[in-house]
């Protein structure tokens, strides 16, 4: 319809993702500004499903204070910055999840000439913290409920954050245990760091679109849905086009759009969920080449993998 | 005894006395260190504590400074030459990060392959500003105009322009020098369009933009042509509106259509490629061209005996002036689409833009009026009994002499500004200070490297701020010693 | 007559029966306090008139009238046949026909000598920039300063640049020419040139209103002299009756102390 | 034709751009009530009362977690003022300094100020304020390199005050006879001790302006001046040390306690390293303010003073300064503005100012841009408006009077 | 004698023997600029010296050496009996012996003229206030200003302030008044008051040294007339054979230009 976040995508021929200012691994830009990361490759599959072309994305770097606006205001279509879907940013915020692309929770890292062992031993310790985030409430929160005290080091960034830590103004560092495995893999000396194995809180991270608008809110969580199912039916960027032509999977075939136009029912043509796995694979790829164990971050699959694999990750049947 | 002249002895001097050379301890260094460094105790302290602040600081930074590696690939490759060269405990600068990434210090993201399209934007500034700028002398018009035509064109050369291009900017660059051997006027017309053309070089796309973008106030002039005679008034409020209006309603399409006709575009690069000095050197250019006339605006508004003129411009300026910078930047990165039409969505840059240019005007009006202020009431009486209407008398007499007194606060307008520019980190562009060295730093490559940026973004904001200061000093001194 | 040492010559001094300046009943105040009262003066084409009058006693006041520099709040002025009313176009009428010299002569500090006389003829009267110059120079040549043309008003002593305002008010080609105690910023030595200038004009035929307390001048150039006291008229004559025969006692008291001076 | 009279020009013009401004800000708003509308927000400062649930590293009132986000606003603007009244403090004594210096007749130190100055004055603030945090981050040791037999890092002032990465460790007054507090509700107190110490440095300070004045009607009577600093310092000292000794007043030093100092006083290093930065920034601007204010006094009233037999010090205060105040005054606090606007970068170093706290983590937890940064931004005019309306008072206070 | 115009009681004018001021061989460079070459000058008590000269020459030099405004190299000067060093003590003692009256007046614009007046003897001399308040209202009388005591020296008149300038400097009750060029800022009105109370100063027999081109004065008051050129005093004679005979070409040359002016 007129006026419809689909319909401005389109009209603009560019799909404006908000992404993070600089977070290697999930979004960052490189030396000539070209962007790459895990989040990163969601706006890209979500732009080739929309407007056919992966590199149809324009990235807009937001800080912790400026994504929820710059969605709310229309800055950005789709919020694609590792930010946690709770109920008030739900509901009060008016944002839209769409779903989960990560299943995260919040760490500790330390140094392991600190002696810390565990979070309960961090009573008195000072603490860096990016501002803005749900993990300054989660700290609070799990500091109280342990009846410990801590000094926060408010930071703006996460490239401020590292510094901060090397240079021990803080004793331990506070995110996402993803971002702590980024941040720590990027060390010089990773191996005299050690992420706590409290996790403190829950954080499912994943991308938000505005409230209000579900069809546009449709075809971002069938995006992501779709890149999921892939994995999870062994559809890759590789053995997809042969799989268009003799896969015999209903499933597959509806998902691929050869029989079934399932596209259609969001506004879409039949192969959008073709080109989003084909823009930089499906969910599993894209683990792999951002974030995965090969990668220097070096993160396991652990709660991201498959349903079937022991992991969260269940898209609902496409049909 | 009360003879007046009782005591008095005649002398006259026959021979005159040749001029003698003071005594040696009045000469010579001797002298200059005595009354300069050493003429009292407190001065000798003084003297001496300034040798120790220098000392301290040249043995602080020198090693450093000395120890530093400019051909690494990382940080710790860096150490690694460091300590190699000079030994396991050496501290030395790595000055490898900006040999590096120096491009994404100056270009940001834009793309490598037309770096030269803002060096020739910049070097065409020069020419433009020449007619404004250097108007009164000769000499520095010559070696600036110079010094740019040979820095630009050699690094466009460098970095691959195409021979067009490179013609272009040559005959302009060419042209500006001949202009300012004969009468730097000539290049008014270019410094007109220059801010479109400027636009159109750094953003790219269709030359029909910025061409209808200029019919508009053709139209408009136009207009007032037509109807300056029936009443002057009218015809400004009518040739404002054809304008407007032209720019809303027609050109957007007419631009379309032409280009659809006659393509005449470059390739388009866009405003999340702006980075590092390349956004600073925009943004502070194009705030810089529009908070002066907007400044003015609201100086003569805030000066009027029109009581609601007057409030308006005094309670946009106090609000203005009275709020941090960068509580105005978010509300242009956050709040601006509340304000406008549901559905409208604009350019970051530009957003920043206005704003910065809302600021700095502010800071503008009220430095201008203390020129204002200043001017005697005579010049307006006799403006008055000559018959110059209001805005004749502002364009020819008042605003002349105001603006020339106001020289030193506008330019340190413009040198805070300038300054400011590197605020716009906190809305998430890529300034050159610390979006750009974070985004360095955040590769693994050049983790933990801090000084070394800070030190090179530095330096160039010194030589930029410094040079303006300078030149403000300059063109006030002579201004004074002319019409005198 | 300390400062007028040459003849004058009379013969273009003709005063004509056509009205340059009409005044009638003309009221002024300054918030509460009344300035001009009741003022009552016609000028003739070709009269030069010399108004004098104790300090504050609304001289530049009634003058500054005449072009409007300041309102009068209830009477008339006409001027060379157009009333003085809120009316801008008129206004404007009546400045481009009245040149006026101040008492600090106001020159423009940015613009040289010569553009500062052609700058109202070509923004108002609309003439070529050739042309204005070429007037330009015919009236800094009659105030015998055409070779400081290029020079900026700070370059040139106060009588230099009395006459340059002179020249600049001329340049307007007005019908009359209004003088606001032109020589009282002078030292001693310049204000003859000045004198010297103004008698030319006089001699020439020029409507002149002169404020001023140069008595030598009146006595020698003006055929009327006004005396104001007060914001009012308080007597007007020929200046020989006026100096050698004034009717009112404050006329009286005003002159014996000016020439006593 | 209206535009074509004089009384009424004016007035058209004035009504036609009323007009115009009145449309625009009725789009203006109109556009804001629709946007509201289509995101399904509201303008309501209700969320000013709900938890902020954040905590604030530093803080001048109580404030825990589970204080209204209103009362982390407080704390913020609180910050605010403290990071502005140090800095201006600290600028105008090191701007006054050097500025003076700057006019030295020593070349060499009056050119390592106008080193100074320059290079101040040119690069960008932010720049001063990331270079000196980093500075501390960098350079000064983490408080475990004091821990220990093998501890690298000692403390300084007698054992009484730690620099370290992380705050400047300070001791604590504390007392052993504590009179209790003061408690105003809203969870703010005042420790009587403190109240005391206020009156009694209050009454010190008029004790002082009496025998100031005393000093003068005796220079008045009988021309010499009676020396008076000593009883000045008396005043103002003796009876603090009264108070110090009845409270029993004894610094206790911070020790070090697991991760960090503690029983001390912790200033962080975002306010030190901020008010660092804004001090020397705005140093380098009050300098050349009091060089101008200075050198606006023409060489010729120091001869006459000197002629009059002066001593130099004597023509300073009597001569000089009341002349170079009047000029020195109404841009220095205009200074004064822009360092407590500039204040507002702290959130390159997370410092938790009116901006980090309200225009930032309560935003960002809230939703409610619009209503957080319109309340942030009438914050600072008010601010601004209260130090300009001080210097218009001072301005019409110190006119010269002229002819 | 233009400013002159009362008959001069020269009862009071009386030279004694004893020395005031006595400078020998005095140097002094700027830099390594001669301005000063030897000269030698003896003062004595009750003299009225004026100095005369090309612009230039070293005069104001000269006088502000004497209350050390500025240092000279060599030679020697001796005020009432204290040699200038850079011995402090001393100093002082001469400055407050020495009153100076300068070209531009340099009065305290943010004191009134009263408190211009007595600042110095409350401050220096510590004269109770009260006392230092007669004084002060006596000498302002003297320059015959005492009614504007209370304003602010911006509220004067340029003869006014001067005059407030010399009783400031009269209140430290100097024995020796210096003047550098008091009259060369003023309008000529305010000439005649400044040089009147000047006169008054001579005819009460104070000593006096007079940098000044009113050739009136000089030939009214002086007992000594002294040219200056390049530095050096080149002639000096009583004032009568010193204008009607000069022998120095020089000097002839100066008197030309100066009373032909
Ligand atoms: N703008 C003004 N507002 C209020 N009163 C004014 C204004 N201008 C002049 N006056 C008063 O009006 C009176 C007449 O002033 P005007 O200047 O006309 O006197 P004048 O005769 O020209 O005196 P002078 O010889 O001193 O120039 C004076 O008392 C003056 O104080
Ligand atoms: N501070 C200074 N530094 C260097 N040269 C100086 C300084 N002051 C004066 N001079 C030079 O010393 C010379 C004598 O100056 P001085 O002022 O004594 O002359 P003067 O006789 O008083 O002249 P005038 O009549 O113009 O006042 C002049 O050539 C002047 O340029
Ligand atoms: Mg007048
Ligand atoms: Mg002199």
């Amino acid at each position: 319809q007129e006026g419809s976040t689909l319909a401005q995508v389109k009209e603009r021929g560019e799909l404006n993702c908000g992404v993070n200012t600089g977070l290697v691994g999930f979004a960052a830009p490189d030396a000539s500004g070209n962007w790459t990361g895990f989040d990163v490759a969601f706006c890209r599959a979500l732009a080739a499903a929309v407007l056919g072309d992966p590199a149809k994305v324009k990235f807009v770097p937001t800080t912790g204070q400026t994504r929820f606006t710059a969605l709310s205001s229309g800055e950005v279509d789709v919020l694609a910055r590792n930010s946690t879907w709770t109920y008030s940013r739900d509901t009060d915020l008016k944002l839209d999840f769409i779903g989960v692309n990560y299943y995260d929770g919040q760490g500790f890292m330390v140094r392991s000439d600190l002696g810390v062992t565990s979070a309960k031993e961090l009573d008195g310790a000072t603490i860096c913290i990016q501002t803005g985030t749900t993990t300054e409430l989660n700290l609070a929160d799990y500091f109280r409920a342990n009846n410990m005290t801590y000094t926060p080091v408010n930071i703006d960034s996460n490239a401020e954050g590292e510094q901060q830590y090397m240079a021990g103004a803080c004793d331990a560092y506070t995110t996402d245990a993803s971002g702590l495995a980024a941040t720590r893999a990027a060390f010089a000396d990773p191996e005299t760091h050690i992420i706590l194995p409290e996790i403190i809180s829950k954080e499912p991270l994943g991308p938000a679109v505005r409230h209000g608008d579900s069809n546009w809110g449709d075809i971002a969580r069938w995006t992501l849905n779709a890149l999921i199912a892939a994995e999870e039916y062994g559809v890759t960027s590789r053995n997809i086009e042969e799989l268009v032509r003799s896969s015999e999977n209903p499933e597959v075939q509806r998902l691929l759009g050869t029989t079934d136009e399932l596209g259609a029912m969001m506004g879409l043509d039949a192969e959008w969920a073709r080109r989003a796995i084909l823009a930089g694979g499906n969910y599993g790829e894209i683990f792999a080449a951002n974030i995965g164990e090969q990668t220097p971050i070096g993160l396991a699959r652990g709660l991201n993998a498959q349903w079937t694999q022991g992991g969260l990750l269940y898209a609902p049947p496409f049909r | 005894m009360s003879d007046t002249h009782a005591q008095t002895v005649p002398f006259v001097r026959d021979t005159m006395l040749p001029s003698a050379a003071p005594p040696v301890r009045e000469s010579g260094a001797i002298r200059w260190l005595r009354t300069n460094l050493f003429s009292g105790p407190v001065n000798t302290v003084l003297t001496l504590l300034g040798a120790l602040i220098i000392w301290f600081l040249v043995s602080t930074f020198w090693d450093w400074f000395a120890h530093s590696v400019w051909n690494a690939s990382s940080l710790n490759e860096c150490r690694a030459i460091i300590a190699a060269t000079w030994g396991e405990d050496a501290r030395g600068a790595c000055f490898a990060v900006i040999r590096e990434r120096w491009n994404q210090y100056v270009f940001g993201f834009y793309p490598v392959e037309l770096y030269w399209r803002p060096t020739m934007t910049f070097g065409l500034l020069m020419v433009a500003l020449a007619p404004v700028l250097f108007s009164a002398s000769l000499s520095i018009r010559r070696v600036v105009l110079g010094i740019t035509a040979v820095v630009t064109l050699w690094a466009m050369v460098v970095l691959g322009a195409p021979a067009g291009w490179l013609i272009f900017a040559a005959a302009v660059l060419v042209a500006g020098l001949v202009a300012s051997e004969r009468n730097i006027s000539w290049m008014l017309p270019f410094s007109l369009v220059y801010p479109l053309l400027g636009v159109w070089f750094l953003w790219g796309g269709t030359l029909w933009g910025p061409i209808f973008v200029l019919v508009g106030p053709l139209l408009g002039w136009l207009a007032w042509r037509a109807l300056s005679r029936v009443s002057p008034m009218l015809a400004t409020v009518v040739a404002i509106l054809v304008t407007v209006l032209f720019w809303l309603v027609l050109a957007g399409d007419a631009a379309r259509d032409a280009e659809a006709l006659l393509p005449l575009s470059i390739d388009a690069v866009r405003s999340d490629r702006f980075g590092g000095f390349l956004l600073s050197l925009t943004i502070g250019v194009a705030g810089i061209a529009l908070s002066l006339p907007l400044g003015i605006v609201l100086a003569l508004a805030r000066q009027s005996d029109m009581f609601l003129i007057k409030s308006l411009a005094v309670i946009f300026i106090e609000f203005i002036r009275g709020v941090p910078l960068i509580t105005l930047l978010f509300v242009a990165s956050l709040l601006l689409n509340y304000f406008l039409p549901p559905g409208t969505n604009f350019d970051i840059i530009l957003r920043v833009i206005i704003m910065v240019t809302i600021f700095a005007a502010a800071y503008m009006a009220e430095v201008i009026r203390g020129g204002l202020a200043a001017l005697p009431k005579g010049q307006y009486e006799a403006a008055d009994a000559l018959g110059l209407d209001y805005w004749k008398a502002q364009r020819l007499i008042v605003l002349p002499q105001a603006l020339k007194i106001s020289i030193p606060g506008i330019v340190s307008t413009f040198i805070g500004m300038f300054k400011d520019t590197t605020l716009v980190t906190f809305v998430g562009l890529y300034d050159p200070l610390k979006s750009m060295s974070d985004a360095v730093r955040a590769n693994v490559e050049w983790k933990g490297i801090y000084w070394e940026p800070f030190i090179f973004v530095g330096a160039i904001f010194f030589l930029i701020c410094f040079g303006m200061s300078r030149y403000s000093m300059y063109l006030e001194r002579r201004l004074q010693r002319d019409h005198r | 007559m300390e400062h007028i040492e040459r003849r004058i010559d009379r013969s273009q001094m003709t005063v004509s029966d056509e009205v340059a300046i009409d005044i009638r009943n003309m009221n002024k105040w300054y918030g509460t306090f009344h300035v001009l009262r009741d003022i009552d003066l016609t000028v003739h084409k070709g009269e030069r008139i010399v108004i004098a009058g104790p300090s504050g006693s609304g001289k530049s006041t009634l003058i500054r009238c005449i072009n409007r520099l300041e309102e009068h709040q209830a009477g008339h002025i006409v001027v060379d046949g157009v009333e003085l009313t809120s009316d801008i176009k008129n206004i404007d009428k009546v400045r481009s026909e009245v040149g006026m010299v101040f008492q600090h002569f106001n020159l423009f500090p940015h613009l040289t000598v010569l553009e500062n006389c052609t700058l109202a003829p070509i923004w108002v009267r609309k003439v070529p920039r050739k042309q204005a110059e070429a007037t330009a120079m015919r009236f800094l040549e009659k105030v015998k300063i055409p070779e400081q043309a290029g020079k900026y008003p700070g370059q040139l002593s106060g009588g230099q640049q009395q006459r340059v305002a002179i020249a600049r008010s001329l340049c307007m080609q007005p019908k009359i020419m209004l003088f606001d105690e032109p020589t009282s910023a002078l030292d001693p030595e310049m204000i003859k040139e000045v004198l010297d200038t103004m008698i030319e004009l006089a001699e020439e035929g020029m409507t002149m209103i002169c404020v001023t307390h140069e008595m030598g001048f009146a006595q020698a150039v003006a055929n009327r002299v006004i005396f104001m006291d007060q914001g009012q008229i308080v007597e007007q004559n020929n200046p020989t009756d006026f100096f050698n025969n004034p009717k009112s006692e404050r006329t009286k008291l005003f002159l014996s102390q000016i020439l006593g001076h | 034709m209206l535009v074509n009279d004089q009384r009424y020009r004016s007035l058209t013009f004035q009504v036609i751009v009323f007009i115009l401004v009145m449309a625009a800000a009725w789009w203006l708003v109109d556009n804001t009530i629709r946007n509201l509308a289509l995101m399904g927000k509201s303008f309501d400062f209700g969320f000013l009362f709900q938890r902020a649930g954040y905590d604030i590293p530093q803080t001048p009132i109580p404030y825990t977690a589970d204080d209204s986000h209103l009362r982390a606003s407080v704390v913020g603007l609180l910050n605010t003022l403290i990071v502005a009244v140090l800095g201006c403090i600290a600028a105008t004594v090191l701007g006054v300094i050097v500025g003076v210096a700057r006019l030295s007749k020593n070349w060499l130190f009056a050119r390592l100020m106008t080193v100074f100055v320059e290079i101040f004055r040119n690069m960008p603030l932010l720049l001063w304020i990331l270079i000196v945090y980093a500075i501390f981050t960098e350079i000064l040791p983490p408080p475990n390199a004091f821990r220990g037999e093998a501890a690298t890092s000692g403390m300084i002032l007698f054992d009484h005050v730690a620099l370290t990465n992380r705050y400047t460790a300070l001791p604590t007054l504390a007392m052993t006879n504590d009179p209790g507090s003061l408690d105003l509700g809203a969870r703010i107190t005042f420790n009587w001790a403190t109240i005391a110490f206020v009156v009694v440095l209050v009454g010190g300070w008029f004790a002082r302006r009496m025998i100031a004045s005393w000093a003068q009607d005796v220079q008045d009577r009988t021309g010499s001046r009676p020396t008076t600093w000593w009883m000045s310092l008396a005043v103002m000292i003796v009876p603090s040390l009264l108070l110090i000794w009845y409270f029993g007043l004894h610094l206790e030093p911070p020790t070090l306690q697991g991760f960090n100092f503690t029983g001390g006083l912790n200033v962080s290093n975002s306010l030190v390293a901020l008010w660092l930065a804004l001090t020397l920034y705005t140093a380098a601007f009050i300098a050349e303010i009091v060089r101008a204010g200075i050198l606006a006094v023409s060489r010729g009233q120091s001869e006459a003073a000197f002629a009059l037999g002066l001593r130099p010090n004597r023509t300073m205060s009597l001569v000089i300064l009341p002349q170079a105040l009047r000029v020195i005054i109404p841009p220095l606090i205009s200074q004064y503005l822009n360092l407590t606007k500039n204040s507002s970068l702290a959130i390159a170093v997370g410092y938790m100012d009116l901006r980090g706290t309200l225009g930032g983590t309560t935003l960002n937890q809230t939703g409610r841009e619009l209503e957080a940064i319109v309340l942030m931004m009438l914050t600072y005019l008010a601010l601004s408006l209260i130090i300009s309306a001080g210097m218009n008072v001072f301005n019409a206070r110190v006119k010269l009077k002229e002819r």
